[in-house]
């Protein structure tokens, strides 16, 4: 029998809302998936799509990128950066050999606790569905 | 049968492929292949690309030859939509082609082929080479290089670059010639037309004279030829019509759009490669040796071969001193060398043409062109042989079919030929020694593949 | 002692080895501190015994070797191999060995769906694809890297001839050449401002520039509209000087392949272009942008459902 | 114990011991006296203080009376939302689907008692047709409600009505207003959007709301513009309740001695906004008018600013400074010491930590593990202090809380030993992990792990990172010589900050000329009389007449501008602090006749008329104002804000002059907004008739024989109403400074899409443009009338004030940095930096090979990283956030 699929998110969370949602979560002892491994940024744009690749690339099985509510972007519009390259990505990741299932970006505000864990329980279960990442652990291109 | 012989890999020609020879029981030759040994699939994949963009890419072909592949291919986007460059666009990418057949040329004759006459079939291999030529005469060899690389520096430093050019664009080229470029152009030809005359008869009287024996025998067919002619019947490269001549000289000329009315491909399931073949004769295909059938040959003998005269008076003269000694058609598979030297001498004395004429440095190099669809054949003559790029598109201007006629191809089939020739001539009651199989990868190289 | 020199080219267009020749004069000398012991297109050194029943490829000691073009048929895996074995330190020369290059191009397609478009144009006599004495291909086009280990990478396409020269002077002086680090931008010379247009040109007008003025005075191609990839393309072509592409007043299309070698060129300009505001999907063949680097997985048959779509 | 939740406007329950609100400042937990058993006195329990492992618990705890000397007081009380409760035929408290605007902005919040979801409170079924009713307790001088308006409903209704349409795009919703109130910068386009995305809005006062039938469904009976009753139900209307003063905020004010005005609000001056009738008192927010947030904010820091100029002497008395030892180079060899704290249980009574501890121990790069109780505490923190010493740590990871709230704690602590404070990572397993995963401790453990082996991977390839400081010339600069202008340069000069105040033209005042009196009766004149003789009087402000700004350059408290003045002298000036209130513009009308009929005239050209007692005024009998003349229409997609006051009021004196006269005003919506509702009211006592057109039905204008005619389709007759006019008065609207696309690019500042200054924020930084140190107040901001302008010029001081009482500026060292050896000044992160930090740069190297580069200019810089999500090889890098370190924490966490 197959052991079972122990699946790992990467979660770009960007300093001032998913990063603080999740903190709140926390506080108020919501629990959500364990899969999750947040990687705290400044600002949702400050993330170079290559990272979304590199994660998936090296056996992620979702990564979700978590910025701030349009016009809530603490730095005018990186928000609006991450959405349109989150786009690309969403496009992209089919070009490279993954389900673009395995991305999502998602916007949210410091208070929406409940929404964050939400949406990981949402992550969680679509990269369960999706079954373990294909690429995973296999050279794909990332290393020289 | 119980021997094959293998020629691997060919050395000393551009791409790769292997010949197996084999022999019968009496150690004589009952048959022969040259086998191409990969494929690249261009056809395939510059399809959904927009088409001012294939011109970049089928450059890579042929590192040899990119400007050909180049020149073709805008050729066939241009008529794909629509467009025809500018006089000024016309004159730069011809002055392109032709200085770029000089390099070729040079390249060809003294690094790849010399090396068999000037220092003997014979001779041991780790010396028969351009290595041996340094050592040999290094004074020539410095001047070869020398030349070469004047060539290559002419055309980068006027179009950028000089292997895989960029500077053919849909409609037109893309930059403008200065009055100083074209100073500094005309006497770098110059200095080339005075080397091209030099080489013309180094290599008729120290290099072809003195291999009489086989220049006109060695790897010899009867075939027909294709080249390129303007409507008087001058030798032309970059544009013209179609000439197919049979090996009894009669001929017939056509648009190149109609090359698919005279050509077909032949398939061999030993080789990756297709070998045209001239079906309007309606004879069909056959490479025996006593009774050939639709074979014809492209490249410098050819062109020499099909063409009334030639415009410009040094190389003409030289033509006629061929045609003196070896009439018309000339077969001898080695008379490609001397075909090539006149072929120098033409393309040094048609830049400075070209150079001459004052619309070359004109403001108008580009029409703007409007992607849609289309169909449309390029063609170039390539130092190899007749060049034919075919696509089509759809209404955003990309690919959705190319075929492509390669000019070392059309010579497939007599090369198989000739080393069919060679090696039964050479070959004899098991008999056969180093210096036999480079003879025979001579009559291959007379081809320049 | 000399040192030994041999070099193959495998899926590729020969471009490498005649910028090789390109170094010109200089090349005489270089040649004279070197002892060729296999390099087919100037010498005749073949793999074996033309009538020995030896198939194994056999290649002379060395302690260089220059293999360009990438992988793409069991015959050329086996060269590659030989060369491997015999060579002390193995050189990718040229894009083709360091990222696949044009001819990767078909990895997106199905190896099999490509040698049949090649033979069935409306020229070929219809028959089945060549099987016999012919090297089955492999399932794609790859990397050098992807087949062996590379100890130096000498990406271009073809890679300009004072690189190749200095890469061979620094392994007779006993240096180790230094890897590029910065992008074609470096070296060109156009004007750039960091506003640019908000959509992508194609290519089918030329720039706007004065012909009487040197390109330094030429406003940035990216920044007129055109896509050039420049900036995600590894630097040093045109003598590491001006680029050679701008020198011809057309847009870089990043024929040395990325920066870094495991950089994904496409990736990389369209998250440039996205944040621009460009809007990606106006730019009518993306794929394009891996055209010299679709080794590596980078270029990938299409799923079917895409492709459908 | 569980009781309603107050935050949840009672829609759901809460315990006794509560966060307060997701947004708490403090983020901790309080614990209700009135419902504890303990404080009650109802019981004995004491589990919390029992379990409690930090002792935080204290039932002695009291309230406590202290007396505090100060100098001013500021005044921000607030307001309370108007109950609808047992008034009007609302049906509130009785009819469990009728809920108010705020309960509404619970049900919509993730975090509310229906996680978002919009379901009817009678059934708990989601709701498919929705009302708002505009106007509840406002607008309406029923004994029951206010007359004012509330000013901010409008903007709450669309921004719900929004909300729940995103939510589900099914939901028919629909808005009953009587005026739509989108007066503020930017709202006419978020009315227009939500127009767009299939909001109706209905013009029209419900009369009432009954039940229809019995499963919770509402029936309205409306009478539509074309004078029709209708009939309709929904599931779920929302009030839209108004703002109001309640009675301990009415006692407050009574004990602070101040004096409030009609309705119980504030009283104020519009020339002195946030100065209550006491000095030294200062007052901001709704307690002085209905309020949004911005306008709020702006007053907050206008209140500071007035009090800051009171308290100028007295500042910087009271501060200290913290003193460090120098920080030592690191050594060359990575030591990393890992902390893990217990916090208590909160971490420990999930995660193994031995396990933890054990797998921890391994890494190559950790040379000491410890285990603490309480990382935060003061002896571990000397405990700290005392490893990295003796061990010579130099990469510190404390595994425990949040970096937000504890990193700067640790970054000091370390920097205390003696370690640059950026050498230091936190993981975070007990907000991201112990809490949110105490029921599987196995997998707690095994993400504590990754988690901190992430913080390892990152923290190994830190480097010592120097904040810079960055002298502030303690100057300003203000661009802009109207009454903004004037109030910012006297309110910084009075603070003691020298002013460089420029203006274009050779007098002070602007567009303050123009104006005669404030909403509410001031005269204007002798106000700006009175600005102009403080500014050219007051020693600290240097005027520069006749002057335009030539160039710009420098940054946050060292800014240098050039010039020129109107000897044709240029002169650069160096400033900390730069606020630019250039003012607006009026328009001139181009329709209705405008410069070709005698009789038709902007609105300001009337007022002048008017005082001078002009013949075609006093002898006129009929007058028609006509609103929104270049406001609201194609080319100006914005509110000019003050044009219904002005004509409203002119109107009042017309009538007032003589009750014979006709008055008309035809009007788009009657944006008489807050206290001014009562010059509607006045007007329409006094008889002025008021007539709405659309925009697709503009009046049309004749002039026969010297008579004019104004054509408009009365809509409730239903026919075309011919007016004779004596005099048409256009209340033409506020343009933007046509200067203020070149100032903006000077100050590499953006105009936003109507031509004004764009804030940093909306409604956070009203003030504050994106470039720090810079900043906008007045008409240059948006249109608004002279108080705003002066609110606005006040906040502006007092934020520049913050940066300018300043000697130095510390700037935090999170910025990108360019790294010379990959950057190519390919100049693709030029254009996506929002701040504008970065710049081309051409260097010569060693070898004096020409090289292209990028440079960050670290005083806009902010740190976002969007040039290095950009950057296609990596050669710019945020400090403590690199591509190389959040590669690692990747690979780390996948390992």
């Amino acid at each position: 029998m197959r052991p079972e699929h122990k699946p790992k998110i990467i979660a770009f969370c960007c300093n001032w809302c998913g990063y603080a949602a999740a903190d709140l979560a926390g506080i108020q002892r919501i629990q959500y998936p364990d899969s999750l491994r947040i990687i705290r940024v400044m600002c949702s744009g400050m993330v170079h799509p290559e990272m979304v690749l590199h994660a998936l690339n090296k056996g992620a099985d979702g990564v979700m990128i978590i910025g701030c509510q349009l016009g809530e972007c603490h730095y005018i519009d990186g928000n609006e950066k991450a959405m349109a390259r989150a786009e690309l990505i969403d496009e992209l990741l089919e070009d490279f050999g993954f389900e673009n299932d395995r991305f999502l970006i998602t916007r949210l505000s410091s208070s929406e606790s409940e929404q964050f864990a939400r949406t990981v329980g949402t992550m969680h279960k679509r990269v369960l569905e999706l079954g373990p990442n294909p690429n995973s652990n296999q050279d794909n291109g990332d290393t020289p | 049968m119980n021997t094959t012989i293998s020629i691997e890999p060919l050395t000393r020609i551009e791409g790769h492929a292997r010949i197996s020879i084999d022999l019968d029981e009496a150690g004589n030759v009952a048959d022969s292949r040259l086998h191409i040994l990969s494929l690249r699939g261009f056809e395939q994949f510059i399809c959904g690309r927009p088409a001012e963009e294939i011109p970049r890419i089928v450059t890579r072909i042929c590192g040899i030859c990119p400007w050909m592949h180049h020149l073709a291919s805008v050729k066939a986007v241009d008529a794909c939509f629509g467009v025809k460059p500018p006089p000024t666009g016309a004159l730069l990418r011809e002055l392109c082609q032709v200085m770029a057949h000089i390099n070729d040329k040079i390249l060809h004759f003294f690094f790849l082929a010399a090396p068999d006459f000037i220092l003997g079939p014979d001779a041991d291999y780790s010396v028969r080479s351009i290595m041996g030529i340094v050592r040999a005469d290094p004074e020539l060899a410095n001047r070869v290089a020398a030349m070469r690389k004047l060539g290559q520096q002419l055309l980068e430093e006027f179009a950028g670059r000089a292997i895989h050019p960029v500077a053919g664009v849909s409609g037109g080229f893309s930059k403008p010639m200065t009055k100083e470029e074209r100073q500094r152009l005309q006497q770098g030809c110059r200095t080339l037309l005075e080397f091209a005359v030099f080489a013309l008869t180094y290599g008729r009287d120290e290099v072809l004279n003195k291999y009489q024996n086989i220049l006109q025998t060695l790897g010899r067919i009867e075939t027909g030829f294709l080249g390129t002619v303007d409507t008087n019947g001058a030798m032309r490269l970059y544009d013209g019509d179609l000439r197919l001549m049979k090996a009894d000289g009669s001929f017939t000329d056509f648009a190149p759009e109609q090359y698919k009315e005279h050509i077909k491909e032949h398939v061999e399931n030993w080789s990756y490669g297709k070998m045209p073949w001239a079906d309007s004769w309606q004879e069909g295909f056959s490479m025996d040796l006593d009774r050939p059938r639709g074979i014809y040959r492209t490249n410098t003998l050819a062109r020499i071969n099909i063409c009334d005269h030639i415009s410009t008076p040094i190389a003409q003269e030289a033509l006629e001193e061929f045609r003196d000694l070896f009439g018309r058609p000339a077969q001898g598979t080695l008379l490609y060398h001397w075909a090539r030297l006149i072929e120098l001498v033409y393309t040094c004395e048609r830049s400075l043409e070209l150079l001459a004429d004052d619309r070359i440095t004109g403001d108008m190099i580009r029409h703007n062109v409007q992607p849609g669809a289309g169909r449309g054949v390029g063609h170039v003559e390539a130092p190899r042989g007749t060049l034919i790029h075919e696509y089509t598109t759809d209404e955003n201007g990309c690919i959705t079919s190319a075929n492509m006629i390669v000019g070392t191809t059309h010579n497939l089939a007599p090369m198989n030929m000739s080393v069919r020739q060679a090696a039964t001539d050479l070959i004899k009651n098991g008999h056969y020694d180093e210096g036999i199989l480079n003879r025979i990868e001579m009559a291959v190289r007379a081809y320049d593949p | 002692m000399n040192i030994r020199l041999a070099a193959e080219s495998l899926h590729s267009c020969s471009g490498c080895e005649i910028s090789l020749l390109n170094i010109g004069e200089a090349l005489i000398p270089l040649l004279n501190r070197l002892q060729l012991v296999h390099l087919p297109l100037l010498m005749d050194h073949k793999y074996s015994d033309p009538a020995g029943s030896e198939t194994e490829i056999s290649i002379p000691k060395a302690e260089i070797g220059l293999v360009s073009g990438g992988v793409a048929n069991t015959h050329q895996l086996q060269v590659l191999e030989a060369m491997r074995k015999s060579c002390t330190t193995l050189v990718a020369l040229g894009t083709c060995g360091t990222h696949g290059g044009i001819p990767a191009m078909i990895n997106e397609w199905p190896m099999a769906d490509a040698l049949q478009t090649v033979f069935s144009t409306v020229t070929t006599e219809p028959v089945d694809v060549p099987n016999q004495d012919t090297p089955p291909m492999l399932d794609r086009v790859y990397s050098l890297d992807e087949k062996t280990d590379v100890d130096i990478f000498l990406p271009g396409c073809p890679p300009d001839p004072t690189i190749i020269a200095r890469v061979l002077e620094d392994f007779l002086d006993g240096l180790t050449p230094e890897p590029v680090t910065k992008s074609v931008c470096d070296t060109c010379p156009t004007r750039r401002t960091g506003k640019s247009e908000r959509k992508l040109l194609r290519f089918t007008a030329n720039a706007r520039f004065d012909s009487n003025e040197s390109t330094a005075s030429m406003q940035c191609l990216l920044e007129q509209g055109f896509l050039c990839m420049g900036p995600v393309t590894a630097g040093g072509c045109g003598h590491q000087g001006e680029p050679a592409c701008i020198r011809a007043r057309v847009p870089c299309r990043g024929c040395y392949g990325p920066v870094r070698h495991q950089d994904n060129q496409m990736l990389g300009m369209l998250n440039g272009l996205v944040s621009q505001g460009i809007d990606f999907k106006t730019i009518i063949d993306r794929k394009s942008m891996l055209r010299f680097s679709g080794a590596h997985g980078r270029l990938r048959p299409l799923k079917e459902k895409k492709r459908a779509s | 114990m569980a009781t309603p939740d107050e935050h949840n406007r009672r829609l759901s329950d809460r315990r006794a011991i509560h966060i307060a609100y997701a947004q708490a400042v403090p983020l901790t937990y309080c614990i209700d006296s009135d419902l504890c058993l303990h404080l009650n006195g109802t019981g004995h329990c004491s589990r919390c203080s029992d379990a409690c492992p930090a002792d935080a618990v204290d039932f002695l705890m009291s309230a406590q009376e202290n007396t505090i000397r100060v100098g001013a007081i500021i005044m921000a009380p607030g307001f309370s939302p108007y109950n609808p409760q047992g008034k009007g035929s609302w049906g509130y408290g009785v009819l469990d689907n009728v809920i108010t605007s705020p309960e509404m902005e619970r049900l919509l919040s993730s975090c509310g008692p229906t996680s978002g979801r919009l379901l009817r409170p009678s059934d708990n079924r989601p709701v498919k047709q929705l009302a708002f009713i505009q106007c509840i307790g406002s607008r309406d001088p029923h004994p029951c409600g206010h007359g004012y308006c509330s000013s901010v409903c409008c903007m709450t209704a669309i921004k719900e009505a929004m909300i729940a349409r995103d939510n589900d795009c099914e939901l028919e919703v629909t808005v009953f207003y009587s005026d739509m109130r989108t007066h503020g910068k930017g709202f006419d386009r978020y009315f227009q959007r939500a127009s767009d995305k299939q909001i109706r809005f209905t013009r029209c006062r419900p009369h009432g709301i009954e039940p229809a039938g019995k499963d919770g469904a509402l029936r309205v009976r409306t009478i539509n513009e074309q004078g029709r009753q209708l009939e309709e139900t929904f599931d779920l209307i929302v009030l839209s309740v108004g703002l109001e003063i309640q009675e301990p905020t009415i006692q407050l004010a009574s004990l602070a001695g101040i004096h409030l005005g009609p309705e119980h609000f504030a009283s104020t001056s519009s020339f002195q906004p946030v100065l209550s009738s006491k000095k030294g008192i200062y007052i901001c927010g709704a307690f002085s008018g209905p309020k949004n947030i911005s306008l709020s904010i702006e007053q907050g820091s206008a209140a500071a600013a007035a009090a800051a100029s009171l308290l100028m002497s007295r500042r910087d008395t009271k501060t200290r400074k913290l003193r460090l030892p120098p920080a030592q180079p690191p050594a060359a060899a990575v030591k990393t010491g890992v902390f893990l704290c217990h916090c208590g249980n909160n971490i420990s009574e999930t995660i193994n930590l031995e396990t933890v501890r054990k797998q921890i121990s391994v890494l190559k790069s950790v040379s000491h593990v410890e285990e603490v109780l309480f990382g935060c505490s003061q002896d571990t923190r000397e405990l700290i202090i005392d490893l990295v010493r003796s061990l010579g740590l130099n990469r510190i990871v404390i595994a425990a809380c949040s970096p937000k709230t504890h990193e700067a704690l640790f970054r000091r602590t370390i920097r205390e030993a003696g370690l640059n404070e950026y050498l230091l990572e936190m993981a975070n397993i007990r907000n991201h992990d112990s809490w949110v995963h105490a029921l599987d401790p196995d997998a707690a453990t095994d993400k504590a792990v990754d988690l901190i082996k992430m913080a390892v991977a990152a923290v190994m390839l830190k480097r010592p990172v120097t904040a810079n400081t960055a002298a502030v010339k303690q100057t300003a600069l203000v661009v802009g010589g109207g009454v903004t202008g004037m109030t910012a340069a006297i309110n910084l000069a009075d603070q003691g900050f020298p002013v460089d105040l420029v203006e274009k033209t050779d007098r002070l005042g602007g567009n303050g000329l123009n104006l005669h009196r404030t909403w509410n009766g001031e005269h204007v004149p002798p106000y700006i009389k009175k600005l102009q003789a403080q500014v050219l009087d007051h020693p600290g402000i240097t005027v520069h007449f006749c002057a335009t700004v030539l160039d710009a350059g420098g940054h946050a408290g060292n800014f240098h501008t050039t010039i020129r003045d109107h000897k044709e002298h240029r002169r650069i000036i160096t400033h900390g602090a730069g606020i630019i209130a250039v003012g607006g513009k009026r328009s001139l009308p181009d329709e209705y006749g405008y410069g070709k009929i005698p009789g038709v005239v902007a609105a300001v050209e009337f007022d002048a008329l008017h005082i001078y007692n002009d013949i075609r005024v006093s002898r006129g009998s009929s007058f028609v104002f006509i609103q929104c003349v270049g406001s609201r229409d194609e080319t100006h997609n914005y509110c000019s804000r003050v044009c219904c006051t002005h004509s409203v009021q002119s109107a009042i004196e017309l009538k007032k002059e003589d009750p014979n006269r006709q008055v008309y005003i035809l009007f788009r919506e009657m944006r008489t907004y807050g206290l001014r509702e009562s010059l509607y009211n006045r007007a329409l006592e006094l008889g002025v008739i008021f007539i709405n057109y659309e925009q697709f039905g503009k009046p049309k204008v004749k002039s026969h024989d010297e008579q004019i005619t104004v054509e408009v389709w009365d809509h409730i007759l239903h026919r075309p109403l011919h007016i004779m006019a004596d005099m048409i008065i256009l209340a033409s609207g506020i343009l933007p400074n046509p200067d203020a696309g070149r100032l903006a690019s000077l100050f590499r500042v953006n105009i936003d899409e109507d031509g004004f200054f764009q804030e940093a924020h909306p409604k956070l930084r009203p003030v504050d443009l994106p470039t720090d140190g810079l900043f906008v107040a007045g008409l240059a901001h948006a249109p608004k009338p002279i108080e705003e302008s002066i609110s606005q010029a006040l906040a502006a001081s007092a934020r520049a004030a913050t940066l300018l009482s300043q000697k130095e500026i510390c700037l935090d060292a999170v910025k990108a940095v360019v790294d010379d050896k990959h950057c190519d000044g390919c100049a693709l992160c030029i254009d996506v930096c929002p701040y504008q930090a970065i710049t081309p740069l051409e260097t010569i190297d060693a070898d004096g090979e020409q090289h292209k580069l990028v440079a960050v200019d670290t005083m806009r810089c902010t740190g976002c990283g969007i040039c290095q999500g950009t950057c296609p090889k990596r050669a710019i890098n945020v400090v403590d956030f690199t591509y190389e370190q959040l590669t690692a924490k990747i690979e780390a966490a996948l390992n």
